[in-house]
């Protein structure tokens, strides 16, 4: 996305404090075939799911998502042909992908530089390395220091995919614990898409300001989606399905056609499903309840 | 006592290695266990920094987290910033020590955890980079963890993916990076650390039981041995006893390669 | 009802030239009284930013902040980010509507609040850009509101705190700056707009019972008049009403100058 | 502050938590004559005036002082003999000053830059003003989207001085409402002193760990002291002691002698007081209970 263009984008848009609330299905419908996409949370912390659910049910082509650090999900995005590039610092599933291109510290610069409205910033991270050359980087001399950087392009997404705690119907969003990128990537994309836990009053959000990682007018459409993140976790609310990602994992790791596992498990977790509770209640109450009462992290 | 194995002598002694006080990023498995080692053992004010945004965690004896980027890397730490602030700690030169592995290390430090092959034709797509290279860059210093053994232990890495000495001499210097470079080197078989002038692995350490000509075996490039080679103290009961305890399901403490 | 001041007429105005949904940087004082007035009279969604760290706060009635740099511009925020990701919300072009006075405003729309006279020999030292730069840099546009006096209304400031259109024709463009520049200037006598070729200033409407003349005499420097020019409608009654309500110790709506 | 030496002094420094606790005059005793010190706060929020009160006290000498937007304790700074140079985007005082060089983002950045560990930052703001060559920028073009940039350059003061709202023995400050730059500043500065309204203990700073703005390894001095900020604000707490400032302000106006004023000041309320204690007894209970009673704006 043109630098320009990306600001022209949140310029025109409408950015009031609306009535976002909409439907997983309307709101994945924003996203055209082809669209970059950053993506919320950190591995397998507060992953949308739900989102990347919907856009591999709604056979989305041609998607670049951009994600600090890629899960399972990234094996489910390719192998269902929503994918075409991860743009990524780290990617373990199981099925073939490219080679990560970017530190961490670098991908994430990526994102604040295009949240700061700038094309461009300075890091002294992957200087010498074969990330450096492998991602193409321009290198730069600090006119005031002398110091010699590596300067590391903006991204501005075309849409940002997040999961919040708490939302109010506006967007106004609320993150306990890490907020991992998710405020500079609401920031850098020119549109975004919310799932939260819970919708509150924007009352409830005026007394506690604090928290507020995403300002309303970075966001396009709002759903309420409980366990939005499963079998990922939600910070202080459930933690991964352990035992779910431990099978999955070792039947991939065992599969001699490792695209044919994935395809089977999309065909069972993303397809056959009538709707995300459908979708979660093939876990089943049993799992929900575990992960949520392990998942209390913060007083346990 | 003589019954470990080269996991526990290896978190042992990244346990030794730390000091109280110091700021350390680390990530899951045997780097964990050698911090939160340390804490209980000796150095009761060092703070522990994970990628995914929690400072100074208090990590729950017995439900460690199988990965540095979960929930229960955060436990109560002190504060949560975003990922990218995290990260810039390094840059800033406020994080003393960062603990990194890597599928190979070179005579000079440097790390792959990329590729094995060319990235045109890889034999082996590995995850990439995720904080390495950033801690790698900038921590104050480094410490690496890694089983020894001829394919790991290369004369140049296919892919670098963090740096270490790069070329050697002052190379490193040379590319205007900030941190300190690989201070030393922790496997199973010993401790290695990087002549001052010419950056070149050099084997300080050999751990009981262990030759030097068995450490040059497993190594696929040129060791220097130190003149004053030391062999390395067995860990203690105390330990041991207490690393145990951290992992007591041996999910991290295993005992054949690592 | 004809007996409002001119700082009353300019509000209104400036409430008037407000949109319901946008997001509007705001001062204290007259702009911040426009904003407010804008929101309760027919923008119910508008939102207000301030440096400070306050998104889209409430502010009390009859308890305006004096600066937007306190406690009273926060009030029951939706957020609180960093001064400096307020200000970045304009460099991404998140701010529809920026609001601006300054001491001197020239033919194309530059605002000078930094110093009379030069550097090196000032006769009067002003407080700085502040934010100001800022907002005429990024914002998507630009109201201006000031006292129409020639001494004011200058051919060329003395020092440009902040970017109208520089020097006029694609001057502004050609700087690399983002934001859409100066849409209106807002002040005691009428409306002044920007031709789109030159980018000089151009009278578009005058108050009631304000001649061209006049407003010509009150300016430094050769006014544009628009072929079509308008005469302002005065205030309504609800439009005053309200408005009084806002400052009921008429702390920003005095009499003389503003 | 050079680049290279201001990150290690970083690195030398031993950041452990340690108990940090200290009076005021001894933190204050770490500031030597000369150095950059950056201010938290913005205008009358939360500035930390306790620490200024005592570094006017200690009669420290050619100080520069960063500071986003500078109100009347700037008149006091200067006239005190303590600062020698002002580095700000606002400053209406009463006493001749130079004048303000940045933006308000400008400035920021320039903290951000110091924050990161990076020696410059571009910018689109301040392009083509007279603040661009008033503060002599150098201007970049982005290798990636051609566009022109301006740079500013990073700031690492030698000292930071911060108040917080709390903060726990190990110096971890939370902040509620605006931080303003005070979690920039304190990153980008080699030392940080800070007071806060009350010390807490660990473990409630660990409760709430996303309110921390400051984590303890910034930190080298914490100093409990109520109503640290006064006769300015401290957000949520207490609001500006406005009687006591529309008075001065006024007498300021009004003085032929406008240092002479500033002289009468600083010796009544500066260098008379025992303590600082004793200095807040001039303003009176009324006062702190009135400003303290107005200033829970949050429920108001």
């Amino acid at each position: 996305m043109n630098y320009r263009e990306a600001r022209q984008q949140v310029v025109d848009k409408n950015k009031g404090a609306r009535d976002k609330r909409t439907t997983l299905t309307e709101a994945v419908a924003m996203i055209r075939d082809g669209d970059e996409i950053a993506v919320g949370g950190l591995l397998y912390t507060r992953t949308p799911m739900g989102i990347i659910w919907e856009i591999i049910r709604q056979r989305k082509k041609d998607l670049t998502f951009y994600k600090t650090l890629l899960s399972f999900e990234g094996d489910w995005l390719f192998v269902s042909g929503a994918m075409r590039k991860a743009v990524t610092s780290w990617f373990s599933g199981g099925v073939t992908w490219g080679v990560s291109k970017w530190s961490l510290l670098g991908l994430s610069l990526r994102f604040r530089a295009g949240a700061m409205g700038i094309p461009c910033i300075p890091t002294k991270s992957m200087l010498g390395s074969d990330l450096e050359t492998s991602a193409g980087l321009k290198r730069f001399q600090c006119p005031y220091s002398g110091e010699e950087l590596l300067l590391v392009p903006a991204v501005n997404p075309d849409v940002a995919i997040i999961h919040a705690h708490a939302a109010d119907m506006y967007g106004n969003a609320q993150i306990f614990g890490p907020p991992c990128m998710d405020g500079e990537i609401a920031r850098a994309a020119n549109k975004v898409i919310l799932t939260t836990e819970q919708l509150v009053d924007n009352e409830h959000i005026r007394d506690n300001p604090n928290t507020t990682t995403i300002p309303f007018f970075c966001v396009d459409a709002v759903i309420e989606l409980p366990f939005g993140c499963y079998p990922h976790e939600c910070y202080g609310v459930y933690e991964p399905a352990y035992a779910h990602l431990g099978d999955y994992g070792e039947g991939l790791l065992k599969a001699e056609d490792k695209t044919a596992f994935v395809r089977d498990y999309l065909e069972n977790y993303f397809y056959k499903p009538a709707d995300f509770e459908d979708y979660l209640s093939l876990f089943g109450v049993k799992s929900l309840l575990e992960t949520t009462r392990k998942g209390r992290i913060w007083r346990l | 006592m003589t019954d470990y194995n080269p996991a526990e002598l290896t978190v042992v002694i990244g346990s030794r290695s730390l000091q109280d006080g110091q700021i350390v990023f680390v990530g899951a498995g045997l780097p964990l266990l050698a911090a939160v080692h340390a804490q209980h053992l000796h150095a009761p004010t060092l703070s522990i920094l994970f990628e995914v945004g929690g400072v100074a965690p208090q990590v729950r004896i017995g439900s460690l987290p199988r990965s540095t980027n979960e929930a229960r890397s955060v436990r109560r730490s002190v504060a949560t910033p975003a990922t990218i602030d995290m990260m810039l700690f390094l840059q800033r030169g406020l994080v003393d020590v960062g603990f990194l592995g890597g599928a190979q290390v070179d005579k000079h430090g440097n790390l792959n955890s990329s590729v094995i092959g060319t990235l045109e034709k890889p034999s082996v797509r590995l995850p990439g980079s995720g904080g390495a290279n950033d801690i790698a860059s900038s921590a104050n210093k480094v410490f690496i963890i890694s089983y020894h053994e001829r394919r790991r232990f290369v004369e140049k890495v296919d892919f670098l993916t963090s740096p270490g000495f790069l070329d050697g001499g002052r190379s490193r210097e040379n590319e205007g990076l900030l941190g300190g470079g690989v201070e030393k080197v922790i496997t199973n078989l010993g401790i290695l650390e990087f002549d001052k002038e010419t950056r070149e692995m050099k084997l300080v350490a050999v751990h009981p039981g262990v030759s030097v000509k068995e450490v040059q075996e497993k190594t696929g490039f040129e060791l220097l041995i130190a003149d004053d080679l030391q062999v390395t103290t067995p860990p203690s009961a105390e330990e041991l006893t207490l690393l145990r305890a951290l992992d007591p399901e041996r999910r991290f403490l295993k005992a054949g390669e690592f």
